[in-house]
């Protein structure tokens, strides 16, 4: 207890107005509901979910991007949405952003050098020299050489790996505690993917970062994350170490997510796999009880659809948000 | 642990001899652009054996998609250059006259999945209609009502509810409008049904439940499908048999279970090497450097530049060997003695 | 952004049109620039405002001179002729009793086929009380001498000849402008060419009296874009009507683009309430009929051009370009790089004018170029109205006159073409190059 | 989006579903019109406030106030015997109580909103010098007569030009690149002059040199007897205003619109029209001209709001006896509530073409016809 996690969310809601003529209030998107985690200092957690499960929202709410309508994210054990602008602008260099659209993420009108120059320039450095020492290090950390070559050019002169590679860099330049990669590969092609995973796993144990990878895919989460938490319509489900997590699913989200990933075999070809049917629910209008009711085959019925399910840990570091867990 | 629910299907004619629903032979499509000609599709020989399920496979900017296109004669205003044979139903269709093709073979012989369902539906027309309309063109049925019952009856099949036939597509969610336009390409009962990654927009649960979907089409209706696709775990889902595309050339054939088991080409190997596996312990590797783009590319083989096997023979195309029967290899490390 | 707009450079050489565009914008603005620096702004004032005397010595509603390079086509310049002009002769004979008599010969040129407008001489008499006593004798080349009047002579006395009913009887019922110029008895009337020759024949009473006269006789053509109804040569308004047209136009132009994006941008970033009623205000000011007011206003407070200036970037500001920048800046909001630059700390301000507006910029260069064209006509539009500037002269001024002299009727086509010409070329001008603006930097246009 | 609804195949053709359309039009149209009309009253009030800093509005009331007084003083046989002084005194008096009445005294802020609604209604009192055909001096009866002709006119010269862009933009779009197409694009820049510029033009050619059109007017004077000279006569002058509209727009249309068709016929859907085997004629109609509409339609009511503009002039250089005509004057003879209604039948009339583009889009879009409403902003 002496020593605080790196990052500790606790109930934390993200919710979204809708607006109605801009002005009148027509529903509410509750994208992240209820979400608590920890992360520890130079560990790597992965969030797990479909698209529009709200972990997107999750890691933006954790970058300040947005502002949660209620609950606590800690940063070293302060409240960070208690910081005063300084203090939220020092929290801002602390923390670095990998997005999923490598080209989207660049500037198009900017070349690398102003890329990578742009962070330090707001944190202030103000000495262009050191400004430039610090972007070639950078570059000659993610193997792209020669510096002098790479730097005047432009985000669309780039392959797509060398685009993330410039965001991965624009997310360290300050030496962050944390780096939040939201789908950091998703967009690439399969061959380039795993290079860029690697990458990005070499530089947060060179650097001891807390890591947060988002992303829908779980077989690129085994190896890649120490801890892994499912998100479902808002929600954390289930969280536990990966490998526990894909052996021993408890949650039946989880349990059906994993269940449809195949490994190429030619065998699926003469099977049917089980599948929840339905669709994920909208997040205006959440299912009431637990929000994976209605698609779930084991619901019982007067329980789930009626209230919501307590956390639980029924094995040690693998906690389950399910009834029937209870 | 695999806790994926068996029901075991025989796959239809896997022992038996199988006929073609369709093959090619030399394809060649070409683009002109400001950079240079685009070699989309190169002197590509390819079968789709009847009933089976044949994955192309391969990164994009390789060229899969426009093998779709020019399969059905869709074709840019900047194409340069489209020839080649096409056989289907035992005649060349590449001789066909456009409106020939149109009437002869768009949609009632070949019919097209698109890869993103939502922008294929026109915006202001109720889908329902828009997937009776080829019947409705082609002289499939007499009435409307009829057609509308044809609709209805693939709306069954692909799981489309049967009160979506009076919406428009922004009232169908994303999976509903892929279930959709699946629905679309069955309707006309064509032979071969074209799917470019059908279900790559989709969430994994989506997908799967699609996929499921279509494997009980494919077992129902013995269809043939060509699915083209960047996902290799995805395609062994359906796949029957293998087609490897690599900067517009078709690398590797081979029938499904031989392809996962044993990859012949370095590329193929490498491509399997890269992808990574949920439910076995197998780090995956990633292949280094980049395909070369489509208008600059140099004679020899196109992957030497990436390969870990290049040798002297390299700088030349290499021909299509047969180490194995029914496994073919653009790849000069099978060339025989 | 260099790069861009070098490759933006690069490009425009594929556009024909946008070359020719530009090379009209060019020889616009080379004569604005000329126009300002050879007629200075007060000049140009007074010339337009044609206080009396400015334009006595140009022919009302005077054809431009270049109107004689049609082939067959050779109607009368101005001349004009004095006593001080070495040409002339001026004999002075001393009479005695102060009195002298005065001689004067203005000799003239005149080779056109078409009769002259109007005829004036125009005295200058120096005298204390008596006046100069003239008669004056007209010589035709063939030799014939016509009497034209006798009379005392004020100081600044005209002598409107052209007008003069008794000689018109002298010419056989011809109105003296024809029956001074023509061959006799040809009918109908044919010019006399030749060396002609006015005789002022004067008598002064006085011992310093002087006496001095100008003949003018007015051609049917006048400068370079002949002159109005009130005498004022066409070339000083349609040149100064240049800078000021240009000037209007492209302040108009910036005021209105530049806020409207920088409007659309604080509302597309803020979001929420203020874009809720920048839109709002948006709605409310497409339904205003700009035209109106402009008219409202200029009716009820003033008539300035740079308060119509004001007013139009005004209503300006909120116009339908405001729905498109946002629907372009929602776009841009969305863009990740914008998400990254707030997640390492770029403040609002730096990220609308660094990161959000040099996005859509390139968007507003076209649209920039291409509204030129449409203040320059604007402006037209008011001066037709009848509420062009008080002062200046433009463009739309001149057609203004052209329209209320009923100029098309009485087949004065000069003076609605040449400002109608100034006009198209500016409009197209500008609009070639935008179009072509548009296609280069927007990309969804590109490829068409 | 989907679920809720529970009708089956058959209802989904019924009357009652046609009814759920049919409704939710009429909610959106009722909608529509609400919010123009405060749009209007806003706009019209800002108007208010403009004119009256300079004090026009008062000034008006006050004259037609002391006009009516004095009127009234004169004409009464009461006061026919008091002297002149008297009598003044009198209607001073009288004037000051129907300015307490009218409201004249209060701030000017309550002043603002008597007058809002006196606008609105065009209840603007009398004209200085203007007359209407009919003699009457009322604003409103003024506006009003003049109203038809602009509606004519206008009217028209809209209805030809979306028909013929339309027709001709999805035909250069099907020829794009060829000779025609390069030509129509190159000519869209003509769209730069407003309509009185090709106005002044084309009398220029039909009326001065060739003779064969009237100068202006909208019927020969004396107007001719019967319906159908009448007619043949309001057409012959109809042509060059009429034209010299269409003309000024139309290159810029065609070339607008033959992009949009031409960025919208590379949507996916169009392609998969193709590979169904529809027919390219059934493609255009259908799938490139159908979904094209409604962006056509908003790039439409932005191009006639300028135009309307343009119009003002038009009527002003043709003698076209329209609103544009009658403003011109009364900026000729200084006549400012005629000035003031103007400026307001100008807003009513914009709004009304905003009014009329949202319900032909309400009936195209089928996101407003059957879908929630998409206002959120």
């Amino acid at each position: 207890m002496n020593d605080n996690p790196l990052l500790s969310v606790n109930n934390l809601r993200t919710w979204f107005e809708l607006r109605k003529w801009g002005f009148f209030h027509a529903g509410r998107v509750k994208a992240v509901d209820g979400v608590s985690f920890d992360v520890e200092k130079g560990e790597s957690v992965a969030i797990v979910g479909e698209s529009g499960c709200g972990k997107s929202t999750l890691a933006r709410t954790i970058l300040q991007l947005y502002q949660p309508v209620s609950g606590a994210i800690a940063f070293k054990g302060e409240n960070i949405s208690r910081f005063s602008k300084e203090k939220l602008q020092s929290y801002r260099a602390k923390t670095g952003y990998i997005q999923q659209d490598p080209y989207g993420a660049l500037a198009p009108f900017m070349n690398v050098r102003k890329i990578l120059e742009e962070p330090l320039i707001i944190h202030g450095v103000k000495k262009s020299a050191r400004r430039r020492r610090a972007v070639e290090e950078t570059l000659y950390e993610l193997n792209l050489t020669p510096p002098e070559e790479i730097l005047s050019k432009y985000p669309h002169m780039l392959s797509g790996g060398q685009q993330q590679r410039i965001v991965i860099g624009r997310a360290r330049i300050l030496e962050p505690d944390l780096i939040v990669a939201d789908e950091p590969v998703s967009m690439l092609d399969a061959s380039v993917r795993i290079e860029i995973l690697q990458l990005l796993k070499k530089v947060q144990k060179t650097d001891g970062v807390g890591l947060i990878y988002v992303t829908h895919d779980l077989s690129t989460v085994r190896y890649f994350s120490d801890k892994t938490l499912v998100m479902y319509a808002g929600r954390i489900i289930e969280q536990a170490p990966v490998k526990e997590l894909i052996s021993n699913p408890l949650h039946p989200y989880t349990k059906a997510l994993i269940n449809a990933i195949p490994d190429p075999d030619a065998v699926n070809a003469n099977s049917l796999r089980k599948v929840p049917s339905g669709e994920a629910p909208s997040l205006v209008s959440p299912p009431p009880g637990c929000r994976f009711h209605p698609r779930c085959e084991n619901c019982i019925e007067g329980l789930c659809d009626v209230k919501l399910p307590k956390d639980r840990e029924p094995i040690s570091g693998h906690k389950v948000e399910c009834w029937l867990y209870e | 642990m695999n806790k994926v629910n068996i029901i075991m299907k025989n796959n239809p004619g896997k022992n038996t001899k199988v006929s073609s629903a369709l093959r090619t032979h030399g394809l060649n499509l070409n683009f002109q652009t400001q950079k240079g000609i685009i070699r989309a599709v190169e002197n590509v020989d390819f079968e789709l054996k009847d009933g089976h399920t044949t994955v192309i496979l391969g990164e994009s900017g390789c060229g899969k998609s426009s093998l779709a296109r020019a399969l059905l004669r869709l074709l840019p205003n900047n194409t340069a250059n489209y020839d080649g044979e096409v056989w289907l139903g035992g005649r060349n269709i590449m001789e066909f006259s456009d409106s020939q093709f149109r009437t002869q073979v768009r949609w009632i012989k070949i019919s097209l999945v698109p890869q993103a369902a939502m922008n294929s539906f026109n915006p202001v027309t109720k889908i329902a209609k828009q997937i009776a309309e080829p019947l409705l063109v082609h002289g499939k049925v007499r009435s409307k009502k009829e057609a509308m019952r044809k609709v209805s009856e693939v709306f069954d099949l692909v799981g489309v509810p049967q009160d979506f036939i009076g919406r428009y597509p922004f009232e169908f969610s994303g999976g509903m409008q892929q279930r959709a336009a699946i629905a679309m390409a069955l309707v006309a009962d064509p032979d071969v049904i074209i799917m470019d990654e059908p279900t790559s927009a989709l969430d994994l649960l989506t997908q799967a439940n699609i996929m499921n979907t279509l494997k009980k089409i494919k077992w129902e209706t013995g269809v043939t499908y060509m699915l083209i696709t960047h996902d290799v775990s995805t395609s062994s889902e359906l796949a029957d048999d293998i087609a490897v595309m690599y900067a517009a050339w078709i690398v590797e054939r081979a029938e499904a279970k031989d392809f996962f088991d044993n990859p012949l080409h370095p590329y193929s190997k490498m491509l399997m090497d890269s992808v990574p596996r949920l439910h076995a312990d197998k780090t995956p590797r990633s292949i280094p450097g980049t395909p070369p783009p489509l208008y600059e590319m140099q004679g020899g083989c196109r992957f030497a530049a990436r390969c870990p096997e290049r040798h002297n023979d390299c700088d030349r195309e290499p021909p299509v060997f047969e180490p194995q029967p029914g496994r073919k290899v653009k790849c000069w490390l099978y060339k025989r003695n | 952004m260099p790069d861009q707009i070098k490759a933006a450079i690069q490009e425009i050489k594929n556009y024909p049109s946008a070359i020719f565009g530009i090379c009209i914008i060019l020889s616009l603005f080379s004569l604005a620039v000329y126009s300002v620096i050879a007629i200075p702004y007060q000049d140009a004032i007074t010339l337009w405002r044609a206080d009396v005397g400015i334009w006595d010595r140009t022919p009302r509603n005077a054809r431009p001179a270049w109107f004689n390079w049609v082939p067959g086509v050779n109607l009368p310049q101005n001349i004009s002729s004095s006593s001080q002009s070495p040409q002339a002769k001026k004999e002075i004979t001393d009479l005695g009793n102060g009195m002298s008599r005065i001689v004067i010969e203005l000799p003239f040129r005149f080779d056109y086929d078409g009769f002259p407008k109007e005829i004036t001489l125009f005295f200058d008499a120096e005298y204390t009380e008596t006046r100069p006593w003239v008669s004056l004798v007209w010589h035709t080349p063939d030799g014939r001498e016509i009497d034209i009047v006798e009379q005392s002579i004020r100081e600044q006395e005209r002598l409107r000849i052209s007008q003069m009913e008794d000689l018109r009887e002298n010419l056989f019922g011809y109105r003296p402008l024809i029956g001074l110029f023509m061959k006799p008895e040809s009918e109908p009337p044919d010019v006399k060419k030749g060396e002609y020759k006015l005789t002022v024949d004067g008598l002064v009473f006085e011992e310093d009296a002087q006496l001095d006269v100008d003949i003018v006789v007015y051609g049917q053509l006048y400068g370079a874009a002949g002159t109005d109804h009130r005498r004022r040569s066409l070339a000083v308004a349609l040149m100064w009507g240049t800078p000021i047209a240009l000037a209007f136009a492209f302040l108009a132009a910036v005021g209105s683009t530049l806020t409207t994006m920088f409007i659309a941008a604080v509302g597309v970033w803020f979001g929420g309430i203020i874009d809720a009623t920048i839109q709002r205000i948006t709605e409310v000011n497409m339904i205003l009929p700009a035209l109106p007011i402009m008219i409202m206003v200029g009716i009820l407070y003033s008539r300035s051009i740079w308060v119509m200036l004001a007013i139009i970037i005004i209503l300006g500001i909120f116009s339908a370009g405001i729905k498109t920048y946002r629907a372009v800046f929602l776009q841009v909001k969305e863009a990740p790089y914008i998400e990254a630059a707030r997640a390492y700390g770029a403040g609002n301000l730096r990220i609308l004018i660094k990161y959000m507006i040099p996005k859509v910029l390139p968007m507003l260069v076209p649209q920039f170029v291409v509204l030129i064209p449409s203040f320059v006509f604007l402006e037209a539009t008011l001066a037709i109205l009848g509420l062009g500037d008080p002062l200046l002269p433009t463009w739309g001024k001149v057609l203004n006159d052209a329209h209320q002299q009923d100029a098309l009727l009485s087949g004065q086509y000069y003076w609605v073409l040449l400002p109608a010409f100034l006009l198209i070329t500016t409009g197209f001008g500008f609009a070639m190059v935008g179009f072509a603006l548009d296609r280069i930097f927007n990309p969804r246009l590109k490829s068409y | 989006m989907f679920g809720k609804d529970t009708t089956d195949l058959k209802a989904n053709y019924s009357f009652l579903f046609m009814w759920r359309h049919f409704k939710k039009i009429c909610l959106y149209i009722l909608k529509r019109f609400l919010i123009l009309f405060i749009t209007v009253t806003i706009g019209v009030y800002l108007t208010i406030l403009v004119a009256n800093m300079g004090g026009a509005v008062d000034e008006i009331r006050e004259g037609q106030i002391r006009e009516s007084v004095s009127m009234a003083v004169a004409r009464d046989p009461e006061f026919q015997e008091l002297s002149s002084d008297e009598r003044q005194g009198i209607t001073a008096q009288r004037v000051e109580l129907e300015r307490e009445r009218l409201g004249l005294d209060r701030p000017f802020i309550v002043r603002s909103f008597m007058y809002l609604r006196t606008a609105l209604t065009l209840d603007l009192g009398r004209a200085e010098t203007l007359r209407s055909d009919s003699g009457s001096a009322r604003v409103r009866n003024i506006m009003l007569e003049r109203l038809l002709p602009t509606l004519v006119l206008f009217g028209l010269a809209d209805i030809i030009l979306f028909t013929v862009a339309v027709v001709a933009a999805l035909f250069l779009s099907r020829r794009y690149g060829s000779k025609l197409d390069r030509a129509v694009v190159a000519l869209a820049p003509t769209s730069a002059a407003p309509s009185w510029f090709y106005g002044i033009f084309l009398m220029l050619i039909f009326a001065s040199f060739l003779g064969f059109l009237p100068f202006g007017g909208m019927v020969e004077s004396p107007p001719p007897d019967t319906h159908l000279q009448y007619f043949l006569s309001l057409a012959r002058h109809i042509i060059l205003p009429l034209s010299a509209i269409i003309l000024s727009a139309v290159f810029l249309a065609i070339y607008s619109w033959r992009t949009f068709f031409l960025i919208y016929s590379r949507e996916d859907y169009v392609e998969m029209a193709k590979a169904k085997g529809l027919p390219s004629f059934s493609i255009d109609l259908r799938y490139i001209l159908r979904p094209t509409l409604p962006t056509i339609v908003t790039n439409f009511a932005l191009m006639l709001i300028s135009m309307w503009m343009g119009a003002i002039v038009l009527e002003t250089i043709f003698n076209w006896p329209g609103l544009g005509r009658l403003l011109f004057r009364a900026i000729n003879q200084y006549d400012t509530p005629v000035i003031i209604g103007s400026v307001v039948v100008y807003a009513y009339l914009l709004a009304l073409t905003v009014f009329l583009l949202d319900i032909v889009y309400s009936l195209l879009d089928p996101r407003i016809r059957v879908g929630e409403g998409t206002e959120n902003a």
